[in-house]
Formats: C-alpha cells, sequence, structure tokens
C-alpha cells in the first residue's frame, strides 16, 4: 500500500511533466492541426537556458524558470514565422516533415554548440534538497515543486484561455479559422500567440526536469516530446483538459508498469496505449467525433 | 513503336543487361573498388525501402513514419533463419520470410490505423515501429541490444541487382494498374474516391501491406550485407532518413526516389568530413525542401524525356491542393 | 518504358560522379608519403555520439603529444576522421573506405561493439587493423571461429568486469542477494549484468531481482520504489554514467541505502555532478584510479585538463592509450603496412598505458589488472587494487 | 416502382439537426430535384444517401437489378456499387491525375482483375486494361471532353471540371444519379448545354437522377418532381407548378431574400 502510495506520487510528479509539454501539442494541434515535432527540443532548449542561468548566471530557481521561458516564447514564435508559416497552404504532409526538420535542425545545432554529453545543474539550493515522510511515503521538494508549478501554471493558462481576449481569439480560431477572420480576429499573431504559450510552458517544463533529474542533453526532448503527444492524443487532441488528464495517465501507466511490472516494458506500454486508443477512439477520451466537411 | 515486346526490349531489357554486366566487370576488374561496393550496396538498399515507403507515402497518401520497423523485421528473419540454415536456400526462405513477416505485420497495424486521419497515422506507425524495435531488444532469441552477428553474407552484385530491379518493377507495376490506380485516388481525394466505389480501407490495407513487404525484403538485404544488426539501427531516425529520400525526390514519383538515392549518398559523402554540421545541414535540407520545393525533385512525375520541354503543362498551384 | 530507361541513364550518371568524387579524394592522396595515416571510425552523431566525441578526445590529444615528441619514426600521425552515425552499416562503409581509399595503416574505432563487429570483416578482407578502447563484448576479438586476426581491443571484456564486481560483492559486503538494473538497449551492460548473475549466483549468491530502463531514461523513481520493497545487500548497477548517475540521486533520495556497483561506465566526472551529495557507498570497476600518482596518469589528467577544459572519463582515457597503442605497434612494425602493424601489436608486451600496463594475449585481449574506484558511505572517494 | 425509399431519414451534429424526419421517394426514370435555401440541408440529404455520414435514425431502401437493399449506415463505396453515384458541389476530382484517369478508376471498379495479374503483369493485364481505358474514352466523349483525356484534371476550366465529375459518376454505372449543383458556376449557354446533356444520359443510361440545383429556370425545365427543403424538413413536394405557387416555399425563399439584403 505504502509502495503504491509511492509510486502514485512518483507519477504524479512525471505526469506534471508531461502535462506541461502536452498542453503545448494540443493548443498548437487545436489551432492548426499540426503535430509540432519540435516541441519536445523547445523543452530541451528551455532545460539548456535554465542550465546557463543557474550555472553560470548563479541566478535563482525562480529567475532561470522565467527566463527559459521568455527564451521559449521566443523561439516558438521564431519556429512558426520562419518554418511553418509560409506552409499554411500546404498539405499536411509538408509541415509535418518540416516539423521533423525543425526537430533535427534544433537538436543538432544545440549538440553542435554544447556537445552530445550530459550536463547537470549542479549543487542546489539546500532547502530544495529537502524531503518529507508521509506516513511511509517520501515526498521530495523538487516534487512539490514540480507539481506545485505546473498546478499554478495550468490554472494561469486556464485564465488566459478563458478570461482574456487573446484568448478568446484563440478558441475562434481554433474552431474555425475564416469565420474569425471575418470577425476582425487577426489569425497569424493568434497562431503565433499560441505558440508563445505552449513554448513557454515547454520551457518551464525543460527548467523543472532539469532541477528534477540534474541531466540535459541535447536529445533529451525527443522521447519525453513522443509521451507528451501520446497524452495530448489520450486526452482528446485540442482539448487543454484532455492534455492534462492524458499527462497524468501517462505518468501514473509508465510508473506503474516500471513499478509492478518492469521497467523493459515502460515504453512499449506507453505507445501501446497510443495504438490502442487510436484504434478505440481516436478522438481521445474527453474528445467528441467530427467528420471532414464535404 | 510497331512491336511493343521489341521496344520493351530495347528499352528496358537491354540497357538493365548492359548495366548489371558492365559493373559487373568493373568489380571484377577492381576499378569498383571495395568501398564503392559498400556505397552500391547501400544505394541498392536505400533504393528498396524509399520506393516501398513511396508506395505508401507518396502513391497512397498515408504517411508512414514506421518504415524502419518493417526493416528490422525483415533483417531479423533474414539473420536468424541464415544463422541458421546458412546456405543460399536459407537466404532466400529468409528474405522470403522477414518480407512475409512484415507484411503481415504491416496488414495487423493498417487495417485498424488506416482507418484514421493522416497525422495520426503518422504517429501510430512510428509507435508501432518503436514497439518492433523495444521488443527486439528485450527478446532473448534476437539477443536482445546486442543484437545478432556475425550473419552469413550472401548478398552480392547480382542479388543487389535482381531485387533492386524487381522491387522497383514490382512497385511501378503495381502503381500502374487497377489497384494502384485506386491508391492514388485515395490520396488525391478520399470521399471523391469513395462515391465512385473505391473501397479506401482495403486500398490503402493494400499498398501499406506490399510496401512492408518491400521494407521487410530490404532489411534482408541490410542484414545479408552489413554483418550486424542490431535494434537500435532501425530506430526513428532511420525511417526519417528513408522519407528524406522519398521526400526529396518527390512524393508519388518512383524514379525521384532513385535519383535521390543516389543524391543522398554523394551528399552524405560529401558531408562525410563534417560531422558536426551534417544532421544540421541534413535538417536544413528538409525544411528548404518542404518551403521552397514541397513536391520535391520530380513531384510525383516520373523522369521521361517527354516531360523535359514541358509538353505536358500543369499549373503550379500546388498550395491550393487539398491537404490530408 | 522510356521512363525506365532514363532512370536508369540518370542512375547511371550518379554512379560515375560518385565514383568521380571518392575516385578523386583517392587518387589524391600521396601513398604513405610524409605521414602515417590513422582512421578513425566514431560515432560522432546519433544515440552514442557521447562515447565517439569522448574517445576522439582522447585520441586526439594522444596524437598530438606522439607528434610533438617527433611523430613515429620521424614521421607525423595524420588522422582521418569519419562519423559512423552511430550506425553499425555506416560503419562498415567507413572502415572500407579509411581502408581502401584513405589507405591507412590502421583504423581506430568505433566505440560500440555492435559498430566494432559491423567493421571486422572488412578488416580480415583488407588486412589492415581494426582497434577499439572501449568495443567490451566478449565476443569481439573472439567468437566460435577462433580470433578475429586483425581485431584488437585496449579495454576489458565484459565477463572479466562483471566477473570482478561480483567476487567484490561477495567479499566487501558479504553480499547474499543482489538486485541488477542494467540498461536494456546496451550490449555492453547486458554483458556485464550476465557474468554478474553468473558468478554471484555460482558463489551461492541470489538474484532477487531484475530490471532494466532505456537509454536515456530520467525516472527511476518506480523502479527504486520496487527495489526498496525487497530484501537484497546490493544493487548492480552496469550501465553509463549518464543514466546512473541519476539512478543512484533517486535511489538515495528515496531511502535506498544498499551499496551500489558498477563499471567502467561510471567512470566520468558527470557521475558526481549528477548524483551530488547523494554520491555514498558507490563502486565501481575501472582500468585506472586518477588519485593513482603514477606521473602517466597525472600528466594525462593535466594534459586533458588543459586541452579540454574538463576531466577525463573513461572513454577519453582509453582513447587516448588506444591512439598510443597503435602508435607503438606501428613503431615496433617492421614493415609500414596494416599486416606488419598487425603483427606488432599481436606481439605487444608490457605497453604502458594510463589505463594500465598490458599485454596483448592470445585472444587480442589486453590482460590489465581491475581497480575498484569507491565513494564510501560518506562519500570519500578511494581505490583498491582487485 | 420506386427505386429509392427514403423514410424519416434524420441526422444530427452534436445539438444541431441537419436533417430532419426527411421522406423521399424516386420512381424508376424519374428526374427529380431537390432544392431549397442555403443551409437547407441538401447535402446533407445526399451525403447520407451515399453514406459519407450514417444516419442517426430513418431508412434508406434502394432497389436496383431486381435486388432491394437498406443502404442506410453502410459504407460509401458500397453504395456506390450498389449502384448510386454522384457528383460533388464542390467539385472533388483527383486533380493531379488526367481526365482519362479520372474516369478510369472510377470504370475499374467494375473490371477488376486480381492483384497478382497487376504485379507480374500476366496475360490479360493488356487487354484489361485495354477495356477500361476505352470505356472511360467513351464516357468522356459522351460528356465532351474526348478531346482533354489527356490533361490534368486541375488545369480544365469550370465548366469542365463539373462535365467530368458526371462523366466519372456515370463510370461506375449507377442506376442512380445524385447531382449537386451541376450547372453551380456556368454560363446560361453553358447551363443550356448541361441541360441538354443530362437529358440525353438520363435517357442513353436508363438513369433516375436526382438533382441539388440553384438555378431555377434548369430545375424547373428539367425535372418532373421537386421537393423543397427548409432547415431540415421537407415543406413542399410535387410538379414544379405546384412547388412554385405554394405560399411556404414563397415563404422560406423570401426569408432567405431578406437575409440577404
Amino acid at each position: 500500500m505504502e509502495q503504491l502510495a509511492q509510486q502514485l506520487v512518483n507519477g504524479l510528479a512525471l505526469g506534471s511533466i508531461y502535462a506541461l509539454i502536452a498542453l503545448g501539442y494540443t493548443m498548437v494541434y487545436g489551432i492548426i492541426q499540426l503535430i509540432n515535432f519540435a516541441h519536445g527540443d523547445v523543452y530541451m532548449v528551455g532545460a539548456y537556458v535554465g542550465y546557463f542561468c543557474m550555472v553560470h548566471l548563479n541566478l535563482g530557481f525562480v529567475e532561470s524558470l522565467v527566463i527559459a521561458m521568455a527564451v521559449c516564447t521566443v523561439l516558438g514564435v521564431v519556429i512558426e514565422r520562419v518554418a511553418y508559416k509560409p506552409l499554411r497552404k500546404s498539405t499536411r504532409i509538408a509541415v509535418l516533415i518540416t516539423a521533423i526538420g525543425v526537430s533535427l535542425l534544433l537538436e543538432y545545432t544545440m549538440m553542435f554548440f554544447v556537445g552530445a554529453d550530459t550536463r547537470t545543474y549542479g549543487v542546489l539550493p539546500p532547502f530544495m534538497e529537502q524531503s518529507f515522510n508521509v506516513g511511509g511515503v517520501l515526498i521530495t521538494m523538487k516534487q512539490i515543486i514540480i507539481i506545485g508549478v505546473s498546478v499554478l501554471l495550468m490554472v494561469v493558462l486556464q485564465y488566459i484561455v478563458r478570461r482574456t481576449k487573446v484568448g478568446k481569439a484563440m478558441r475562434a480560431v481554433s474552431q474555425d479559422a475564416d469565420a474569425a477572420r471575418l470577425m476582425g480576429i487577426s489569425v497569424d499573431n493568434t497562431i503565433s500567440f499560441t505558440f508563445a504559450l505552449g513554448s513557454a510552458l515547454a520551457g518551464a517544463a525543460g527548467v523543472l526536469v532539469g532541477v528534477y533529474y540534474n541531466a540535459i542533453n541535447p536529445l533529451m526532448g525527443v522521447l519525453p516530446g513522443l509521451k507528451a503527444f501520446i497524452a495530448a492524443v489520450f486526452g482528446g487532441i485540442g482539448l487543454i483538459p484532455g492534455a492534462l488528464l492524458g499527462g497524468y495517465f501517462i505518468g501514473a501507466a509508465e510508473t506503474l508498469v516500471s513499478g509492478y511490472w518492469s521497467s523493459l516494458y515502460t515504453d512499449a506500454v506507453v505507445f501501446g496505449i497510443l495504438i490502442l486508443v487510436l484504434i478505440f477512439k481516436p478522438t481521445g477520451l474527453l474528445g467528441s467525433n467530427v467528420r471532414e466537411k464535404v | 513503336m510497331k512491336n511493343p515486346l521489341v521496344r520493351q526490349a530495347l528499352t528496358l531489357w537491354v540497357p538493365l543487361v548492359l548495366t548489371y554486366v558492365i559493373v559487373l566487370l568493373l568489380v571484377q576488374a577492381g576499378v569498383v573498388d571495395a568501398y564503392m561496393q559498400v556505397t552500391i550496396a547501400t544505394i541498392c538498399i536505400n533504393i528498396v525501402l524509399a520506393v516501398s515507403l513511396n508506395l505508401i507515402t507518396g502513391f497512397t497518401g498515408q504517411f508512414s513514419l514506421g518504415h524502419a520497423g518493417f526493416m528490422a523485421i525483415g533483417a531479423y528473419a533474414t539473420a536468424l533463419v541464415t544463422m541458421r540454415f546458412d546456405s543460399i536456400v536459407g537466404f532466400i526462405g529468409g528474405l522470403l520470410l522477414g518480407g512475409i513477416i512484415a507484411a503481415l505485420v504491416g496488414f495487423l497495424i493498417g487495417l485498424p490505423t488506416l482507418r484514421l486521419r493522416g497525422d495520426y497515422i503518422a504517429i501510430a506507425t512510428l509507435g508501432m515501429a518503436e514497439i518492433i524495435r523495444i521488443l527486439l531488444q528485450n527478446f532473448e532469441f534476437t539477443n536482445g541490444a546486442a543484437g545478432l552477428s556475425p550473419v552469413p553474407q550472401y548478398m552480392d552484385w547480382t542479388w543487389f541487382f535482381v531485387l533492386t530491379v524487381g522491387s522497383v518493377m514490382l512497385i511501378r507495376n503495381f502503381v500502374r494498374s487497377r489497384q494502384g490506380r485506386d491508391a492514388i485516388a485515395v490520396r488525391e481525394d478520399e470521399i471523391a474516391a469513395e462515391s465512385i466505389g473505391v473501397n479506401t480501407t482495403r486500398s490503402k490495407v493494400l499498398a501499406f501491406t506490399i510496401g512492408a513487404f518491400f521494407g521487410g525484403v530490404a532489411g534482408g538485404m541490410y542484414a545479408s550485407y552489413f554483418y550486424v544488426i542490431k535494434p537500435e539501427q532501425f530506430g526513428f531516425l532511420k525511417s526519417i532518413d528513408i522519407l528524406v529520400i522519398v521526400v526529396l525526390g518527390g512524393l508519388g514519383s518512383l524514379s525521384g526516389s532513385v535519383i535521390a538515392a543516389f543524391l543522398l549518398a554523394i551528399i552524405s559523402t560529401l558531408l562525410q568530413p563534417f560531422p558536426g554540421v551534417r544532421m544540421i545541414l541534413y535538417a536544413l535540407l528538409l525544411i528548404v525542401i518542404m518551403i521552397f520545393r514541397p513536391q520535391g525533385l520530380l513531384g510525383n512525375r516520373e523522369l521521361s524525356l517527354r516531360l523535359l520541354p514541358g509538353l505536358r503543362k500543369r499549373r503550379r498551384d500546388d498550395a491550393g491542393t487539398e491537404a490530408a | 518504358m522510356k521512363r525506365i530507361l532514363t532512370g536508369l541513364a540518370a542512375a547511371t550518371v550518379g554512379l560515375a560522379m560518385l565514383a568521380g568524387c571518392s575516385g578523386g579524394a583517392g587518387t589524391a592522396q600521396a601513398p604513405q608519403g610524409d605521414t602515417i595515416k590513422i582512421g578513425l571510425n566514431y560515432e560522432l552523431s546519433g544515440d552514442v555520439a557521447t562515447y565517439g566525441e569522448a574517445s576522439v578526445q582522447g585520441i586526439e590529444l594522444a596524437a598530438e603529444e606522439v607528434n610533438a615528441a617527433g611523430g613515429i619514426d620521424g614521421k607525423k600521425i595524420e588522422l582521418v576522421k569519419y562519423d559512423t552515425k552511430s550506425d553499425a552499416a555506416e560503419a562498415t562503409t567507413l572502415a572500407t573506405k579509411l581502408m581502401t581509399q584513405d589507405k591507412v595503416i590502421t583504423v581506430i574505432g568505433p566505440a560500440t561493439s555492435g559498430g566494432m563487429k559491423a567493421t571486422i570483416p572488412v578488416a580480415e578482407r583488407q588486412k589492415v587493423p581494426v582497434v577499439s578502447g572501449s568495443a567490451t563484448a566478449d565476443d569481439v576479438t573472439v567468437d566460435g571461429n577462433g580470433v578475429k586476426q586483425f581485431a584488437f581491443r585496449t579495454c576489458f571484456n565484459d565477463s572479466f568486469q562483471g566477473t570482478a564486481a561480483a567476487n567484490y560483492a561477495v567479499k566487501k559486503f558479504s553480499a547474499k542477494k543482489a538486485v541488477i538494473l542494467r540498461d536494456s538497449s546496451s550490449d555492453y551492460s547486458k554483458g556485464l549484468a550476465d557474468a554478474f548473475r553468473e558468478t554471484f549466483t555460482a558463489g551461492g549468491g541470489e538474484i532477487v531481482s531484475e530490471d532494466a530502463y532505456a537509454k536515456g531514461a530520467d525516472n527511476f523513481n518506480a523502479v527504486m520504489t520496487k527495489f526498496k520493497g525487497q530484501q537484497f545487500d546490493v544493487i548492480y548497477l552496469p550501465g553509463y554514467y549518464t543514466e546512473a548517475g541519476k539512478a543512484i540521486k533517486q535511489a538515495r533520495d528515496l531511502g535506498v541505502t544498499q551499496p551500489i556497483l558498477g563499471g567502467d561506465g561510471f567512470d566520468s566526472p558527470v557521475l558526481a555532478e549528477q548524483a551530488g551529495a547523494q554520491l555514498k557507498d558507490v563502486y565501481f570497476t575501472n582500468h585506472y584510479s586518477s588519485a593513482d600518482q603514477d606521473p602517466k596518469v597525472q600528466d594525462f589528467i593535466k594534459a586533458f585538463e588543459a586541452k579540454y577544459s574538463a576531466e577525463p572519463n573513461a572513454f577519453n582515457a582509453l582513447g587516448y592509450d588506444t591512439l598510443k597503442f597503435v602508435a607503438d605497434g606501428v613503431s615496433r612494425a617492421t614493415e609500414k603496412t596494416g599486416e606488419g602493424v598487425q603483427r606488432a601489436l599481436a606481439e605487444t608486451k608490457g605497453f604502458a598505458g594510463v589505463t594500465g600496463t598490458f599485454d596483448v594475449d592470445e585472444n587480442h585481449n589486453p590482460v590489465k589488472a581491475v581497480v575498484f574506484i569507491g565513494y564510501d558511505k560518506d562519500g570519500k572517494l578511494f581505490s583498491e587494487k582487485g | 416502382m420506386s427505386i429509392l425509399d427514403v423514410k424519416q431519414l434524420t441526422r444530427s451534429f452534436g445539438g444541431l439537426t441537419a436533417v430532419s424526419h426527411v421522406d423521399l421517394t424516386l420512381d424508376q426514370g424519374e428526374l427529380v430535384g431537390l432544392i431549397g435555401p442555403n443551409g437547407a440541408g441538401k447535402t446533407t440529404v445526399f451525403n447520407l444517401l451515399t453514406g459519407v455520414y450514417p444516419p442517426s435514425s430513418g431508412t434508406i431502401v434502394f432497389s436496383a437489378h431486381g435486388q432491394t437493399t437498406s443502404i442506410g449506415g453502410k459504407a460509401p463505396y458500397a453504395i456506390c456499387r450498389a449502384g448510386i453515384g454522384r457528383t460533388f458541389q464542390n467539385i472533388r476530382l483527383f486533380k493531379e491525375l488526367t481526365v482519362l484517369e479520372n474516369v478510369m478508376i472510377a470504370f475499374q471498379q467494375n473490371q477488376r482483375y486480381p492483384l497478382p495479374t497487376s504485379l507480374l503483369r500476366l496475360p490479360g493485364f493488356g487487354r484489361a486494361e485495354d477495356e477500361i481505358r476505352d470505356g472511360a474514352r467513351e464516357l468522356l466523349e459522351v460528356m465532351h471532353l474526348g478531346h482533354k483525356a489527356e490533361e490534368y484534371a486541375v488545369n480544365l476550366s469550370y465548366g469542365e471540371q463539373r462535365h467530368l465529375e458526371i462523366a466519372r459518376a456515370l463510370a461506375t454505372r449507377p442506376t442512380l444519379l445524385l447531382l449537386d449543383e451541376p450547372a453551380a458556376g456556368m454560363n446560361p449557354t453553358e447551363t443550356a448545354n448541361l441541360t441538354r446533356l443530362i437529358t440525353q444520359i438520363r435517357q442513353d443510361f436508363g438513369l433516375t437522377i436526382l438533382l441539388i440545383e440553384h438555378d431555377m429556370s434548369l430545375v424547373m425545365q428539367i425535372c418532373e418532381r421537386i421537393y423543397v427543403l427548409d432547415h431540415g424538413i421537407v415543406i413542399a413536394s410535387g410538379t414544379p407548378d405546384e412547388v412554385r405557387s405554394d405560399p411556404k416555399v414563397i415563404e422560406a425563399y423570401l426569408g432567405e431574400e431578406v437575409d440577404h439584403a
């Protein structure tokens, strides 16, 4: 029982990371129906920016987090403007291939500059190394930070999407871009803003992971990126609550598979979940069926 | 023109046989050295991979990111069979078995997933390939991460020639047939295709299965030439490599895939001294092609003398063509 | 039909071009003139680029030193470096290119056993030796068909290290029960785990639980929580520092207190950086200790730090030794050809490297002593001979 | 004798009911119009009849070749093979293929040969292909597109594209042809030509035709009966004269005029 509770805490922390990344996937997909393969790599860049701030500039955790989010915001917008915008009217395959190209570009440019080897965040402030024993279940300060920051960011995101003008524009564009344009919404700016938001969250996730695992490398975004995407699909792509549900579900599933079966099969199980979801409920758990317009 | 058989002999079989004989002689004379031979082998394998993926992605419009998975199945089947039955019969049997298992897996995966929309298929196939790789990494009989070695080498120029030309011709025959046109119709407009009686799911699964078969054969060619196979060789990047060839040559152009396989071998050779920037340039190439020439070198046309002086006009509004 | 013909024509043109570029490179080279050409065939991009890059760093440092000291018989070493993209087939291709077109006298690399195995048939055919500093699988240099005449290495093989670790666990910790956590994507890790298991159980021990992670894994909380619920004396973690550092830290954070044992894959400053203050009660088998006062070791560490502003890891050290080992072979070779070097390397006796002084045995393995590097319960570094 | 019998056909999307309790009957050989203001649900009816969407409720019974089948909810290709062909309002040609290939693909659905024949070019391949090609060419001639056979579909004029859609639908050998705004975007001369063509193919191929059209002169001129749809409900049906004078129809269309003004 204690062990199960411990595993669920582990899963919750992991799931928070997936959820943060998945939000970016799902928002971008919701608005331009693009699987932004480069999203996982934006997360990686965020982790490196955090590393640079904390290790080389000796900044605190919060400052580093904010700077990483800011840098990723800019990066996200630049990627969208330079690589995806010229392809707005192209086939989906073309855009998807471009996204793969951007992903490889980020990974190997980073590798070119910092090398392939792992970097570490170094010694963290002592308060972050604390841990608490709650009825036999060990909860570390870092887990609390991850879960706390994630939830905070998700609340802020909900506020932006639900209550602000630009959030309403986002929802309008994802419903019907043409209609939104007729109503005077700048579709291009809204799309850029969506990338900005998603990338900021990915950047935050990058720093959180850097702190949590104390190890980053240029290819670290590939697998979490894919899993976050799977999380988004699981919950219903295009839906913000879906990304949260999916993120926490995948996090928990992974932890439980390692904990009670074998770590050998965690990745296979996650991909298996994806295929099952796609077969039985391709719109995801929270999604509803929509067919192409004829 | 008068006698189609004579014409076919002159334009197809004679040049093919000549190519075969000339290269064979050059190999024996030592003009084509060992490195050239390995390069030719790589090109041949890439041609089979690219052409089979092109059938799925270029002709049928189903975006697969898992071709390396089929390749892995073929490679392991061939390796396991030839390591046990070290004979030419074992080799041919392994090659066929690999193709058939790959086709079977393609069929089983394709049947449910190909009903999905384009980009979901991409992710589902990616997931399939990853699962295949993870299983190969964890099975005892595949020797886990260490992979299989030494795989007996049966592939030589003759086999490469026969298998490459054979695969390309079979796939060409397919796309220029009733079944192939159905597949192309699915790519062009799935709803319209259904409305004129094309069983689109069947068409997609058929193309996917055939593509998987030849992906498996290419894997077998690979295993039987390169001595060592390991699960990690058949990862996501391998699928991307194959995709790049297809995209560079043109989605829906078999001759484009063939030319792109050569071109990438040359590019790869030229970039060899710059390992740091090789992948960066590769990524940029992908992005630039998609932005400035998304139809690839040849678009969906085949290379032909008729094409050159623009005898066939077409509007260049590819941007307007429908997605998905 | 015309299309096929033209396609074929294009193909032939392509082939000609290919012949052009490669042929050009081949003929432009002077045949082993003023320099001694050594090929580097390493993973510089792709999955295991880290190992390739690190090996090459060590090799390049060693080559500079040899050249600064006047080269070999007055000839400078010229390194021809290619990237296998972590792909075994590419390794085969490039080994062929290095041997037939660049006409190198020896090829060093690849770093991984799989890549290395893929180049050995080429080496046997072209009669040019291939040497790796880190291809540790038992069957790299020798298999059922006998010794691979042209394959050499400067590292231990897997069973040697796994066995040493198992014996150490029994001797030092009186371990009866062990758990194993290995890297499922690495044959090195599998080799070590297999040898450890065999030796440990043969000595009456029991493997209570065994699990594996995939390369690049971040999250070890789940598996460590699982281990925590079991009774055992030691954890054997045969993997690379990249993941081991994270695994150690997460284990200690979760209150898993048993000793953790590993192999030379632990040898990197990154291990200590990742595990931080939690690097306690951790021991691993290694070739040498950086604390060793032997001037060879200290000079190497100093030179490495001067050149790369970083502490060397095992790949760096082994790469360094591998080049020195090859240079030694070349200088002793009576005939400066692949076959000549092969004979010289096979006869190596008492080669004194950073990672130990060794002879080459009949299976082309180095006969080296193992060193145990440990961080004791207070995190204090020590080393002892095996 | 009725060949199509639709009863209580209903389809809703989310909360919106696009088509509600539609009853519709077509007799063998009839030419019937389906009209109504924009957004009335006409195309949705076509999509339900051809299986693009399954109906939410209601039945569709189709009789052809002496067989009576319930086709509601069947796959589009199966419905096509049962004998219902259609065109699309927003033109869905295979743009990157030639005009001839467009028609061949439809035609070959009834000229099947097995996969090995294709892959290995077994004997019989050439003959089967020739039959498909010749059959497709014939239909192009009928639709006055013979001279454009080798053009890419995307390069045809608007009117020609609409003709090609009809040729392609004919190639599936339908007994019932559904035409979705075949004259949209045509000038009066083209419309007049098309009107003649439609009557002609109906005769030559023994077709029953259901037609959605906004051009009232065309509808009133050639349709024998007309159904009027508004907000997904059949508000009137009968001969052109009856429909024209129906106050509900006038109101529906006037309402539309007002909306547009």
